[in-house]
């Protein structure tokens, strides 16, 4: 008996100076699968996920506490590329955290803007010039249709408007794979 | 005396159709009541309209300014009026709309004023530039802006000018009735060429089922007594007329895709476009008409002289369309583009138009699974692999997809003509292409918004940083400046006070109070629009017209409208 | 000589760990989703493997058996295995941080993974010498990332194919072992033709 | 909507099955001369088979039946099946074998064009490994009458030690095993002896290899009308040639002669219709190659030392499992990317 545990007890030393040795000669800083995740976010910064933009995002399901199911914007495509780049399994878009809507990009009423700035601060991109007391402008094309200017507007003057398509952003469709049942 | 003639790998020998369209001479069409010039007509940036509704324009004025680095300019094709600047019906399958200028003519049909260019004695950025002015672009149906492909390569010179008259699709014969009734003028166009080239070699393909349009290619090169140039047959095998493929035939070189073909010393011009450099360069005509082929299901299928503008059904009307009709298709039968209505106008693109009926062109078998029986592998010009790029194209994989070279893929219709299972194999690769392209949009887009998201945050913190100092400075001076009264207070305490109760100052301190304050108020309006900084030039344009706008709105109702800030 | 060449053979091909031995399913299938992750975890397995089969001999030979307490063979396998595979997580996260990733749980798991418990196991069953253990735990890896390599290789096809909506993802994957396994009894009776 | 082209060739999945079968015959035609037209009834049962099960999976999955039940595939899986089998099987051993092909092997991933295991071989090993008995059981040639066979196939009658053996492949190899084994009562003979058996033709076993030449006629066929390439059969027969011929001439004792080795077992039939399955197959001219070359080196291995009378059938699924590799690394450069 006492021989057994000797061995093991000898067995379990020698390991255990291995590992602590490893743990200190491999010892890894940050994290570079965050920059990964983070290039498949589609960088809206629109916090839907419940975290403060898409890097924290990107931090937390690298770090395991977050599911990868949490962004809206990126959709169902962006849920299979973070399945594809985890290892994980696709799971539907989480409804708690929205739905995935046709991209937009929001539009200042020019009529009504008061000139106030609100929108300016909450724009998480910069995609919105003007300043006090002048009238606003969004820059359609920077502006990532996050929504969150929408909230801080005192006279509800920005509304979303969905992108149109034009000849050069017309995309073929998919082939209907069909056969029919009469053939 | 032969040349040696290289293969490409692949190929199919569709129905070619062709004569029927070649009995007649190339004809002329009446002007029609309107015309429809879509301004983005090439390959390259939209360009911008220089007209506006009412403006009376002559016919071969500039319309449309080329815009960009590579861009092209859009003429109008005849006099009149310029009835609206508006968005209009696409010759495209998307059937979406696009900015144009509909012209109503004044049937007059006049030319107005053209200047001409000397191509030998100007130096070639003129030219150029000039070519770029006149709207030429490759008729072969990529429309790509010409004037960008006639600089050498990097040597500065090139080794072998490849005219393609070709035309290997079935039905087109647009090129062929091109050279056998204008081949002397054509040839001038190719002399302009080969000279900005400085090219060694001038080769002409043609295939051989034209042998009308190489004898009358042949006779213009003997009459020119121009040595260095001739007109090849060629093998008919479709698609010989790709411009890959016919440098292939010819020389023997394979461009790969992505790569220029002047890095291998070797550029390739449609005699159409031969023509049109001609024209250009000649009389100073830009282009604003082109020939066109219009058959399929008519009873007098014929090539035209149309002007680009014109609605297709207007044109077909000549050739007396059958009543069957159901559609039309720009191009031909293997690469031609469905359109979404009758009425859409004859662009640059427009090589034919090509009337279908479901008779002409029954719809395919119903799509059964790929059974890899590898025959469209064996029928393809880029020698890919079609039904792996199907198989992951279907799975929406597009990685995958892009590992097998789909970006190779020219999307000529051979794989999809000879499989077996009638599977629609180009829509799977037009597709996925699409797909790509707008994927690689959204991720250049996601870049960039990080970017601004970053520096926001950034200058944000920066600011933040900024406050905190100039606070602490402010702190750290007041509390100098209280020590310092604290010191000294008998000396400075009673003129401030002194001060105050006295509204009548001296107009000398008055003055530098509102000096300072307009100072300030200028600091303010400098300093708050912080984001501004950074804004594009249009951007910045865009928002003077909008407060222009607001402006006049506010004019209209100052009294019930009063600015909410104020408030 | 021929026997040694025997000994990898007959663990690559014969008696292939997965499809013949039918051990460490668990990575089997759950590692070959795509080819570049099979390769990983086969040349993580392979490289486990191999150690611990050296290592269970010398620690079985020279500490276990002296020391009369072979019953103690499993525990110390599984100790001395689980410690070489945290060893080769912590490289792997140094040197690959995505395959680290993408091996996952499963990483961990290769010191659950039967197979790795089993080989040297069969090396004492089988009265292996040293060198035959390293080659039979060699062979035998290479047999496992054969057949997980091939495996991803079918999968990243069948990714595309219309499965019937039961059996897409692991229930097609099963059969498709299965019928693997089928194809590899085709090796039956080649390691005892002498 | 449809988009270009416009035009196709006329050519359809029903075109290229009919066509497979249709050079089927001639091996057929000879195998029914040599050895009775069971082989006939097998087929039917095979085909009916095939059919209800290709139905009742298409009917499950919702699928439209009348294009795929016409597409003739499941008839070509169902004729391999039986042409592989030995023509005495029980009835219900086709059947089962060819509804695992059908259901299992096929339908469950899909269905046509979507399976990465040839559907027939795997039958045929599943079978094999299951009933190794009964798929051992070969008539000799003119053995057997027609009454006789359909007794075998549908009756009781099983009493078939007594009136069968095995195949000359698998005799030929329990025989020179023998050879080196004093107890074995092959002891001492010679593989140019015992070929000179009664079961044994020119080059294979007798009828065999007649029906082997019917299967080249009707693969040569297959070339010419394009339905498949020279790939497969040239590597597959060049490769067991050369490793057939490399042993016999090591060992001329020992192996059989690789002329046996092609004109015997499944090695024609494999060679031009098993092998050349495009969905399961190799289809780079490259990995056309090296996969039928694969497949002849392991027909060999199993053939000369492994536990079944013949090669192919594992030999086929062992190399399908390599296809989706082989073909990932042997794709051919494309346009201007050549090394010339």
């Amino acid at each position: 008996m006492l021989t057994a545990l000797l061995v093991m007890t000898g067995i379990a030393l020698v390991l255990g100076a291995l590992l602590g040795f490893a743990s200190i000669k491999f010892k890894v800083e940050g994290d570079p699968l965050v920059d990964k995740i983070d290039a498949i976010l589609p960088q809206t910064q629109c916090g839907q996920c419940g975290f403060p933009g898409c890097r924290p995002y990107a931090t937390a399901i690298a770090g395991g506490e977050a599911e990868i199911n949490q962004c809206p914007p990126g959709g169902e495509e962006g849920i299979r590329k973070l399945a594809d780049l985890l290892g994980r399994e696709f799971k539907p878009l989480s409804e708690e955290h929205g739905v995935e809507k046709p991209k937009s990009v929001a539009v200042i009423d020019e009529q009504t803007c008061i000139g106030c700035t609100l929108c300016i601060q909450a724009c998480p991109v910069d995609a919105i010039v003007g300043a006090a007391k002048q009238l606003h402008t969004i820059i359609a094309s920077e502006c990532t249709g996050c929504e969150l200017c929408l909230a801080p507007c005192p006279v509800d003057c920005i509304v979303m408007e969905p992108i149109a398509e034009t000849v050069d952003t017309w995309k073929w469709r998919y082939p209907v794979f069909e056969i029919k049942a009469a053939a | 005396m032969l040349r040696k003639l290289f293969k490409f790998h692949g190929g199919v020998k569709p129905q070619t159709n062709k004569t029927e369209s070649t009995t007649a001479p190339i004809g002329q069409v009446p002007l029609p009541d309107r015309l429809v010039i879509p301004l983005h007509q090439a390959v390259g940036g939209h360009p911008r309209p220089l007209v506006a509704p009412g403006d009376k324009v002559f016919k071969g004025q500039r319309i449309g300014g080329a815009d960009g680095n590579l861009s092209s300019a859009v003429h109008a094709s005849t006099s009149g009026i310029v009835r609206d600047v508006a968005p209009a019906l696409m010759p495209h399958t998307s059937g979406l709309e696009a900015l144009s200028v509909i012209i109503e003519p004044d049937g007059d049909d006049a030319w107005g004023q053209l200047d001409t260019i000397n191509f030998r004695s100007a130096p070639p950025d003129e030219v150029r530039d000039y070519l770029r002015d006149a709207g030429v672009v490759g008729l072969g149906g990529a429309v790509f802006p010409s004037y960008a492909k006639l600089k050498p390569g990097k040597e500065g010179r090139l080794k072998t000018l490849v005219i393609n008259g070709a035309e290997c699709e079935p039905f087109i014969t647009c090129d062929d009735l091109l050279m056998r009734e204008r081949a002397p003028e054509m040839l001038k166009g190719i002399i302009a060429m080969r000279h900005m080239l400085q090219a060694e070699e001038v080769l002409i393909g043609i295939e051989d089922n034209k042998p009308e349009a190489v004898a009358a290619v042949q006779a213009a090169i003997a009459a020119s007594g121009e040595t260095g140039i001739e007109a090849v047959a060629i093998p008919t095998r479709y698609p010989a007329g790709g411009a890959k493929q016919l440098i292939r035939v010819l020389t023997g070189i394979e461009v790969p895709h992505g790569r220029r073909s002047t890095d291998f010393g070797v550029q390739c011009f449609n005699v159409g476009t031969a023509f049109s450099i001609y024209e250009a360069l000649e009389f100073g005509r830009p282009l604003i008409s082109r020939v066109v082929t219009v058959a399929g299901n008519v009873n007098a299928p014929r090539n035209y002289d149309v002007l680009i503008g014109t609605p297709m059904d207007h044109l077909v009307r000549l050739a007396g369309p059958r009543a069957d009709t159901d559609r039309y298709i720009m191009g031909g039968p293997m690469m031609g583009v469905r359109l979404p209505r009758f009425d859409v106008p004859v662009v640059k693109a427009t090589n034919c138009i090509l009337v279908g009926s479901a008779a002409l062109f029954p719809a395919p078998a119903p799509e059964m699974p790929c059974i890899r029986c590898g025959e469209c592998a064996k029928a393809c010009p880029a020698d890919l692999a079609p039904f792996e790029m199907y198989w992951f194209s279907r799975a929406k994989n597009f990685g995958k997809a892009q590992e097998y070279h789909l970006f190779d893929c020219i999307e000529c219709g051979c794989c999809s003509f000879v499989c077996p299972s009638h599977i629609p194999l180009v829509d799977y690769f037009r597709f996925s292409k699409s797909e790509i392209w707008a994927r690689e949009r959204e991720k250049e887009a996601a870049d960039a918004a990080r970017d601004r998201f970053e520096f926001k945050n950034y200058r944000q913190e920066r600011e933040k940083q900024e406050k905190a100092e100039k606070l602490a400075a402010k702190a750290a001076a007041t509390r100098e400046k209280v020590a310092a009264e604290g010191a000294a207070p008998a000396a400075d305490a009673p003129s401030a006070p002194a001060a105050k109760p006295k509204p009548s100052v001296d107009p000398a301190k008055l003055a530098l109070i509102e000096a300072a304050m307009e100072k300030a108020r200028q600091q303010k309006a400098q300093a708050a629009p912080k984001n501004t900084e950074v804004a594009a030039p249009e951007i910045k344009a865009e928002m003077a017209a909008i407060d222009a706008r607001r402006e006049a709105a506010g004019a209209d109702k100052p009294a019930d409208a009063p600015p909410a800030s104020g408030a | 000589m021929t026997s040694y060449l025997f000994v990898i053979l007959g663990a690559v091909l014969v008696n292939n760990v997965v499809l013949v031995r039918i051990l460490g399913l668990c990575p089997f299938m759950g590692v070959s989703k795509k080819l570049e992750t099979a390769v990983g975890m086969g040349a993580a397995t392979t490289f486990v493997l191999t150690l611990g089969c050296g290592t269970s001999y010398l620690v079985d030979h020279y500490v276990l058996m002296p020391a009369g307490v072979e019953y103690l063979r499993t525990l110390a396998f599984i100790v001395i295995i689980a410690a070489i595979v945290q060893v080769t997580e912590l490289v792997i996260q140094k040197s690959s941080p995505t395959l680290h990733q993408v091996l996952g749980i499963y990483l961990p798991l290769i010191t659950t993974n039967c197979a790795v418990l089993g080989v040297p196991l069969l090396n004492v069953a089988l009265h292996h010498d040293l060198l035959e253990s390293l080659l039979f735990g060699f062979g035998s890896s290479v047999g496992f990332s054969l057949a997980l390599v091939l495996f991803a290789g079918i999968r990243e096809r069948l990714d595309g194919a219309d499965v019937p909506t039961p059996f897409k993802g692991t229930a097609i994957a099963m059969v498709t072992a299965g019928l693997m396994s089928l194809a590899f009894m085709g090796f039956a009776g080649l390691d005892k033709y002498h | 909507m449809i988009n270009s082209p416009f035009v196709r060739k006329s050519a359809s999945v029903q075109q290229v099955m009919l066509k497979v079968l249709l050079a089927l015959v001639p091996g057929i035609a000879a195998y029914v001369w040599f050895f009775g037209a069971g082989i006939l009834v097998q087929l039917a049962i095979a085909s009916a088979a095939a059919l209800a099960g290709e139905a009742a999976m298409l009917a499950i999955r919702g699928k439209p039946k009348a294009i795929f039940l016409t597409d003739l595939s499941a008839i070509v899986t169902a004729w391999l099946i039986a042409l592989t089998f030995p023509p005495i099987v029980p009835w219900w051993l086709t059947v089962t074998g060819t509804l695992l092909a059908v259901v299992v092997v096929k339908q469950l991933y899909g269905g046509l064009g979507q399976n990465p295991f040839n559907p027939a071989m795997a039958a045929f090993c599943l079978m094999i490994v299951a009933y190794p008995a009964l798929m051992s059981q070969w008539p000799a040639a003119g053995q057997l009458d027609f009454g006789t066979q359909l007794k075998l196939i549908f009756g009781g009658l099983r009493d078939v030690d007594a009136i069968t053996g095995a195949t000359p492949l698998d005799a030929l190899r329990t025989a020179l095993r023998g050879a080196t084994n004093p107890d074995s009562p092959f002891h001492g003979l010679r593989a140019s002896q015992l070929q000179d058996g009664p079961a044994f033709g020119m080059m294979g076993g007798k009828g065999g290899e007649w029906v082997a030449l019917g299967y080249l006629v009707g693969g040569l066929w297959l070339i010419q009308q394009r339905i498949i390439t020279w790939h497969i059969p040239a590597a597959f027969c060049g490769a067991l040639f050369v490793v057939a011929g490399l042993m016999w001439g090591l060992h001329p004792d020992g192996f059989a002669s690789p002329l046996f080795h092609l004109a015997s077992g499944g090695a024609m039939i494999g060679a031009f219709f098993i092998l050349t399955d495009p969905v399961s197959g190799a289809t780079t001219a490259r990995g056309k190659l090296l996969f039928a070359a694969g497949a002849a080196v392991l027909t060999f291995v199993i053939r000369a030392f492994g536990a079944y009378p013949d090669g192919v059938a594992f030999a086929t699924l062992l190399m399908n499992i390599l296809v989706p590799i082989i073909d990932m690394k042997t794709q051919a450069p494309v346009f201007g990317h050549k090394k010339d």
